[in-house]
């Protein structure tokens, strides 16, 4: 689909299926999130107290756990890396990993923008030091070391098993400090802001999940794209002979 | 004492050394020469247990019945002489021969070190820090370490490289000595004298293939 | 594995363990420079955090606490910078590698070792805070026992943290930036413990801090171990060609 | 719960749902291109011809 025709017809057939098929789920997976998203802002009514901000509700928690989901996937197929006696599986495995950790980076700094976008008309505050929005931003920070160690290791073998090493890890620090914030805050200030619309209705739910399932579709459509532009460039720089 | 069966090193997508395998029995010595950049070095970082082949595997262990790959499980005690030497600079010698030794668990009788010390030029030099000496002269330290650990194998890198005349002596009178304790010797050298004093030698040159230029179908089947 | 073998792989391993950390220490202390270093850097971070905050403000104990806390996290990780770094200089990893000593009691020694020179660091940096911050609150012995076994928690977690990390990046370029940021989101989780816990024990106790304390002190005490089990697991790993 | 200036929502909440489509478009795009142009690199290189599997 994204593909020049003529490029298109040179690909070997193992290497082309999925390039299309791919492409086509990435369309189709973002028209259903814009359809998502039209139903969010104009299909449903208004809350009770908090006007029309409220929407950006939809957008915030399902972005938020792609963002989780794709922590874990990475720390997963680092777990996978490191089980998997055979060199090419482990080198695809490895891809698999740094791929979700780039998606876990991406959607949390989605997480953490549209967390103050909303945070600032109803607490009037840009940031807010909540256990999620916390974590989210102690996540990214893992992120980005994870991907700045990848950057600055030239040493494929020694980078493949470190990177899967870093990933677990920063997987099993998330509980920690999500649990220690909110220990944390309660200590310092008790709750003063408002908690999130708990009495949520049901068409509000309703809509709340299927824009879960239109960004976490958009996600994997993502995810592979991405994927495969990983696995194809970090192949063409090993026989180029950049390791 | 030391086998490997079929290794390959590989620099990215170059291979350096494809599917070499050889055996080593105790006491026997081997020497490995190739032109430069054929893997040399790397082979005996892969051999100390340094570093991990990207193919195949190292057993190390006196039988071939059990033979493991980790060189500690077998508490075969193997000594790495790198090409440059491996000492703390702001200590002294004697300091520095201590540590090798408690790392090797062993001890040394003084007068037979003070001996070995004049005999390789160094009497001078016992208390003062490593800094002071000259390339040539840590060499000649590293050998006298390695004959005082008597390693079960011994695995040396340019052991010759900034030596003298009557250094190259010295440094084939510590190898007799340690041959009489049936030490087995792995040597990357490109002195003639270190080469033919060895028992066989392994040209690494001609291991090496050209570069495999297509990506394999299962790769592709992954991307 | 009989009982014979396991005792005498349990003394060689004690053995090896002592070696590397008496090797270490003597390394250290051919170079006190580095360790006298650290401190004047501290000091200087304790005549920043006034000169920032104002004097008046630092009246207040949450705030000296946390100057504390800020102060012991810059401490731990510039000391941690040098913790491989006699070894690197020397080649001398090389020859511990190769040695038949196990892979582990580097490490471990390596942790033990940074652990007794931080929390060395941590007792002068606290005489000097105590001073220039007019700090009243250490009034009981029992005061003064908790808050120091609170820095030698934080010691004991940020050397085995800085270990693991430095044992990750030990074949990556541009150290200096990458110790930093791994480092500081690992470490989150001790520093809110620490700093609440300090504020409970030295007697600013709101009501839920003392439902708050129990959980604090099972997280400081379970973050050291699983970052030594860790370097425990990882050890031949870590220094790989 | 005092009005909270809701006046000026539409801001907040359009702009988040731009600011997310903006993102995911780049990200994307950049996706794409790096693949597109390691492809016809792989390609002329030769590293994808259908050889037998070494």
């Amino acid at each position: 689909m994204f593909l020049s025709k003529s490029l298109f017809q040179t690909l070997p057939k193992v290497v082309a299926k999925p390039v299309r098929f791919w492409d086509t789920f990435l369309l189709l997976s973002a028209l259903m999130q814009l359809f998502a998203w039209y139903f969010a802002l104009f299909l449903i009514g208004a809350d009770t107290d908090q006007g029309d901000v409220y929407r950006i509700l939809f957008v915030h928690v399902s972005v938020a756990w792609c963002a989780f989901f794709w922590f874990f996937a990475s720390a997963f197929f680092g777990l996978r890396v490191f089980f998997q006696r055979d060199q090419q599986k482990a080198k695809a495995h490895d891809f698999s990993s740094h791929t979700s950790m780039e998606m876990a980076l991406v959607f949390s700094s989605l997480v953490l923008m549209t967390g103050s976008f909303w945070g600032r008309p109803t607490w009037g505050v840009w940031w807010d030091w909540d256990p999620r929005l916390t974590s989210s931003l102690v996540l990214f920070l893992m992120g980005c070391g994870y991907l700045l160690l990848r950057y600055f290791t030239p040493q494929a073998s020694y980078r493949i098993k470190i990177s899967a090493i870093v990933s677990i890890i920063s997987s099993i620090n998330v509980p920690i400090v999500y649990y220690s914030v909110n220990l944390w805050r309660s200590v310092h200030q008790p709750q003063t802001f408002v908690q999130r619309t708990h009495n949520a209705s049901g068409d509000i739910q309703l809509v709340l999940l299927i824009n879960l399932m239109a960004t976490f579709l958009l996600s994997i459509a993502l995810y592979k794209v991405r994927r495969q532009s990983i696995s194809l460039q970090e192949t063409l720089q090993e026989f180029r002979g950049y390791q | 004492m030391i086998s490997c069966e079929s290794i390959s090193i590989q620099f990215g997508s170059e291979v350096v050394v494809e599917n070499l395998s050889f055996s080593l029995q105790k006491g026997s010595s081997l020497a490995l020469i190739g032109p430069n950049g054929c893997g040399k070095t790397s082979l005996l970082k892969i051999l100390a247990g340094l570093a991990r082949p990207s193919h195949g595997q190292v057993l190390y262990g006196t039988d071939t019945k059990n033979n493991h790959e980790n060189p500690l499980q077998k508490n075969l005690s193997c000594l790495y002489l790198s090409a440059l030497p491996a000492f703390f600079l702001d200590q002294s010698c004697l300091e520095n021969l201590n540590l090798y030794l408690s790392c090797y668990n062993k001890t040394y009788h003084i007068d037979y070190a003070r001996e070995l010390f004049s005999k390789a030029g160094l009497s001078k030099k016992m208390n003062s820090p490593v800094r002071t000496l000259s390339t040539g002269q840590k060499r000649k330290l590293t050998l006298i370490c390695a004959v005082l650990t008597l390693p079960d194998l011994l695995l040396a890198d340019e052991p010759s490289l900034g030596l003298d005349k009557n250094g190259v002596t010295f440094c084939l009178e510590i190898f007799n000595k340690l041959k009489e304790n049936n030490v087995s010797f792995i040597i990357a050298s490109h002195d003639d004298v270190i080469v033919k004093w060895c028992s066989d030698v392994l040209p690494l040159g001609s291991f090496s293939s050209q570069t495999r230029n297509a990506v394999p179908k299962k790769l592709m089947a992954i991307l | 594995m009989n009982e014979f073998v396991v005792h005498s792989q349990l003394r060689w391993w004690v053995r090896s363990f002592l070696l590397v950390f008496k090797s270490s220490f003597r390394s250290f202390w051919i170079r006190k420079s580095f360790w006298f270093g650290i401190f004047v850097f501290s000091v200087c971070l304790l005549i920043l955090f006034p000169f920032a905050l104002g004097t008046e403000f630092i009246q207040k104990l949450p705030v000296q606490l946390g100057c504390f806390w800020a102060i012991m996290e810059f401490v731990a990780v510039v000391s941690l910078g040098q913790c491989f770094y006699f070894e690197y200089e020397a080649m001398m990893l090389d020859v511990f590698l190769t040695s038949p000593m196990p892979k582990s009691t580097l490490f471990i020694a390596k942790i033990a070792f940074l652990t007794v020179q931080i929390f060395s660091l941590s007792l002068f940096v606290f005489l000097f805070w105590s001073i220039l911050f007019h700090v009243q609150a250490i009034h009981s012995v029992t005061n003064l026992v908790c808050f120091l076994l609170l820095t030698f928690l934080f010691s004991v977690s940020s050397a085995s943290l800085g270990v693991v990390v430095h044992g990750l990046t030990s074949r990556s370029l541009a150290k200096e930036i990458l110790h930093p940021i791994l480092f500081f989101p690992f470490q989150t989780g001790v520093l809110l413990g620490v700093s609440s816990l300090s504020l409970s024990c030295l007697g600013f106790a709101p009501l839920s801090a003392v439902w708050g304390q129990a959980t604090w002190w099972t997280l400081l005490f379970v973050y050291p171990t699983i970052f030594i089990t860790l370097a425990f697991l990882l050890a031949p790993i870590f220094f790989e060609e | 719960m005092s009005d909270y200036g809701n006046s000026a929502w539409q801001w907040f909440v359009y702009g988040s749902y731009v600011f997310v489509a903006c993102v995911v478009v780049v990200f994307a795009i950049y996706a794409l291109k790096v693949r597109n142009s390691s492809l016809k690199s792989l390609l002329q290189e030769g590293f994808l011809e259908n050889k037998e599997d070494q």
